[in-house]
């Protein structure tokens, strides 16, 4: 069992007062909030081993150089990948997917060819593929969304083709908690030829992910979702794929050797590394990572599990109260409309209690537009959250309610 | 006639009596409520104000030498804000508007609004509020 | 006069010893150390009000919004840019050149164009355009360097012409030191047509800027050259330039409306800004920036000049030893060898005495190429260094060389 | 005659007498000075070794069952450093070149130079002379 009340006691901010409130944060799935020992590790960083890495002969900056890449290490083994250099630090999910669309895309998807993601897609996971269709004359296609959030893995077998050269899906829905079933899409690509991305951004946090098991080619995550620094982003990939992509961006560290006749490219993961990283983030996040191992992953997804599935029961005892995703898999993500009542407006007002929750289209305007709503109030919980926060939401919600009808 | 002044002190003696925040937030609320729908044929882009999270439309027509401001918005909250907005600004001359100093919005510890940065979109909402008095003005 | 004592104290990393030896730290040109103010207040904003920024209703992510976009403006007025929108946050110089080949490249930049850099250009100003011109067919030129590490401005009128879509230069040699005629370069390419990107990665840190008054049409340079945190770097464009750009990433924020349909962009600056930014980073470098402003840049200007000269006269003393760049406007950066030695072996043994330099070819590799050397050995001074480093730096090598002789 | 390890002791042994790095160093230095240069036609692109901020070359050569190393750098230091990884293996077999366990780095205090990161390159150093050791043995 989590010591909840131990575990809220390394976050700092936990203990702050909102407008003369105790804070209650329920954004978590926009961002997690930074254990202590981070804050320390990177403070310690800068304080006593602060250089640039790579190249550099002197002390500072081998120690940098060693902590950047022991953290390298730390993630492969997180996500149990086969090699750390599959694992490629990037600025974020979306810098993640950028790149892939940039480098993969631009090399192994033409004209007429498909890419495959859901309408359930952040729109990180849909803006690169419409800028690389509009280049290239590519076509995307999207699973349809049913009314409980989820997708129908027949419409992916119809639609996920010969013709599909990437698949790219959203592993946890950040919208609405929706988990995919990403182990049949990834054997659903396979069989037709198509390599598979998986945006674990809500998902990396909530679900132990081992990419050699789950054989997925790519995948993307942030740090700061994932209870570390801002800034930071993982991009795996299977070594053979990373290797057939073309570098992103040029610049240091990523090149072997530069004349003006001829550049040629660093090997493996440095080609997608260019110019000096985001060093004190890239060894923080391992510290966020060790973090969540500590504690074990298994145990913080069966507490988040225990915690929406309290949220979700008190939350329908509420009149007039619609939860906008009810798929069986479910992360601790919750979607919700007031009856005649825009989200905004409970927003403010729960923010005026104390409680951060997020409201508007969550970066996923289709799934608005699938519901035909304006946006959601969403609730979202991590593993520092309790049941008495949720009695707390509760409650914010009923007075918001009282005052708007 | 009530200048704009004159409305911006009489809302601060409103609010002054209200002690907590669910006061003053009831307080927007039944004021936006009020609020007469604008009419679906004024929402239009053009009516539409950016950056704000919930929608906000405002429409504004000349009548004689003032200017009559009509706002709306789908989140009550937000309609009451640009209610105020309308209640000190409309009916005065494109001038006044322009050069209005809306000291209200501090005073009545709606100042956390005011960053240019809010969901709400209070500082487009004066933007476009004093947009429409310089065009009136250059109409002139 | 700055007080120099009192600044190294606000500078935690500097009393560290390394291998039982007082560091003196002069890799500045790498990256620069951080003020303890800057420490402390990227740990209070994760203690205290750390949330994701944009959108959010509720206080933490509005306070977080207006810190980030309050140090947007600290960067405007830092080099006096007429909008904030014309400040777009990346992830450092590397990112930001890039992020113009991937846009302003791809769109204005045909077959048969050319682009023009120098022969002293860091490789994140040349690998970009060369990936471009890979593409696209598109042509670089280079201002050939001359024996002083400087170019002629015959040359650079030669090969800017009517043909040049974009001349990118560096305002500050990192290899080198030289200063460079930007204002003449930049009267030059606007006389032809051309745009003008500047390179200010070592330039920002000891030169005032002002990019109304130069007139420049780009500008890149990153945070953690500035004593600033890693991870970030600044683009500034013209107003004009920028909107006319496409979008590089795609992703949350950068965008307006999504849907599948139609996909619509934000305004600048959101417009480049994909995904959740590095918020801690973009939010503290405005209080390096500070830092430096509150020291006066003209008076940082002229210790490190002072430093230079002293080290200048100091390392020409030493027998054998030959300084690469002695341009006569320089800044604070000594490229040096040692005759018949390896710079490697220099930059070891001058670690193993606490004084951290760096060796190599500092990404420059056609600079070493002109000069026909394996690399250098590079002291770089930045506002906290002294006179006294100085000598002991000079004691390491006169020592480095008695062993290696 | 002396085994791997027999030559490691002997190094160990000579490097326990150096109290401080300068010591240390000069011992390398002397050491990298003392050893032959390679011949020009042996610095190919096959026998450098990536990953060093110096050039180094490692050539490898059967004589009857044993592996005889040359090695070479334009850095002195560097130098040194191969030239005692050399010492160690150079005119043994090459499986025991392969197994063999290289703790006089350790004891030496070359250790800090063995992080796969560093700029000498000392790791990709010992991954090249073992693989020459796995080939060798494989045409065996
Ligand atoms: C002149 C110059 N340009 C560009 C860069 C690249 O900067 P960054 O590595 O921060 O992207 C550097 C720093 O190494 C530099 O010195
Ligand atoms: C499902 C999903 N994908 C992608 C992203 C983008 O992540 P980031 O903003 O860190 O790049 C997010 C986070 O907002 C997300 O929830």
């Amino acid at each position: 069992m989590l010591d909840i009340q131990k575990i809220r006691a390394d976050f700092p901010i936990l203990s702050e007062k909102i407008r003369g409130k105790q804070l209650v944060y329920l954004d978590n799935g926009a961002s997690t909030q930074k254990p202590k020992v981070l804050i320390e590790a990177e403070q310690y960083f800068y304080e006593h081993q602060y250089a640039n890495i790579h190249r550099g002969v002197h002390y500072l900056s081998q120690i940098g150089t060693d902590l950047y890449e022991a953290s390298r290490k730390t993630v492969q083994q997180f996500i149990n990948a086969k090699h750390d250099h599959e694992i490629i630090f990037t600025k974020g999910t979306t810098n993640s997917i950028n790149l892939v669309a940039y480098t993969f895309g631009r090399k192994f998807i033409q004209a007429r060819d498909e890419i495959v993601v859901t309408e359930m897609e952040h729109h990180s996971n849909i803006v690169p593929w419409q800028i690389l269709c509009e280049e290239k004359g590519c076509i995307l296609k999207v699973i349809p969304l049913q009314k409980d959030g989820t997708i129908l893995l027949e419409d992916a077998a119809r639609l996920i083709t010969s013709k599909t050269k990437l698949v790219s899906v959203v592993y946890v829905s950040n919208a609405l908690g929706t988990i995919n079933p990403i182990q049949e899409l990834i054997a659903l690509a396979h069989s037709k030829g198509a390599k598979i991305m998986i945006d674990a951004a809500q998902a990396i946090q909530h679900i132990p992910i081992d990419v050699q098991a789950l054989d997925c080619d790519l995948l993307a995550f942030s740090a700061h979702k994932l209870y570390g620094p801002t800034g930071v982003g993982i991009l795996y990939g299977k070594e053979d794929i990373l290797n057939a992509m073309p570098p992103f961006e040029g610049g240091g560290d990523m090149i072997e050797n530069v004349s003006f006749a001829k550049t040629t490219f660093n090997a493996l993961p440095f080609k997608f590394e260019a110019g000096t990283p985001h060093i004190s983030g890239c060894i923080s996040m391992s510290v966020a990572i060790k973090y969540i191992q500590d504690l074990g992953l298994q145990k913080i997804m069966e507490y988040e599990h225990s915690l929406l599935e309290y949220a979700t029961e008190r939350l329908n005892a509420i009149n007039g109260l619609t939860i906008y995703g009810t798929a069986k898999d479910k992360s601790s993500v919750i979607s919700f409309l007031l009856e005649g009542i825009h989200p905004y407006d409970v927003g403010v007002l729960l923010d005026n209690q104390g409680i951060a929750i997020r409201t508007g289209h969550h970066c996923a305007q289709p799934v608005m537009e699938y519901f035909n709503i304006p946006g959601t109030c969403r609730a979202s919980f991590a593993l520092y959250n309790t049941k008495e926060e949720v009695d707390v939401l509760v409650e914010g919600i009923l007075r918001a309610k009282k005052m708007l009808s | 006639m009530a200048t704009i002044n004159d409305i911006q002190d009489e809302i601060i003696e409103d609010f002054s009596i209200y002690e907590d925040w669910t006061d003053k937030y009831e307080y927007l609320i039944d004021f936006g409520k009020s609020l007469s729908i604008l009419d679906e044929k004024y929402k239009t882009e053009e009516t539409r104000i950016n950056g704000c999270q919930s929608k906000v439309w405002l429409y504004a027509e000349k009548q004689a030498d003032k200017v009559v401001f009509f706002a709306d918005s789908d989140a009550i909250i937000t309609k009451g804000i640009v209610g105020l907005l309308v209640k000190v600004l409309s009916g005065h001359t494109p001038e006044e508007i322009a050069e209005s100093d809306l000291y209200f919005i501090d005073k009545i510890g709606l100042k956390e609004h005011l960053s240019p940065t809010r969901a709400n979109g209070l500082v487009s909402m004066i933007k476009k509020i004093k947009t429409y008095g310089v065009a009136f003005q250059a109409i002139n």
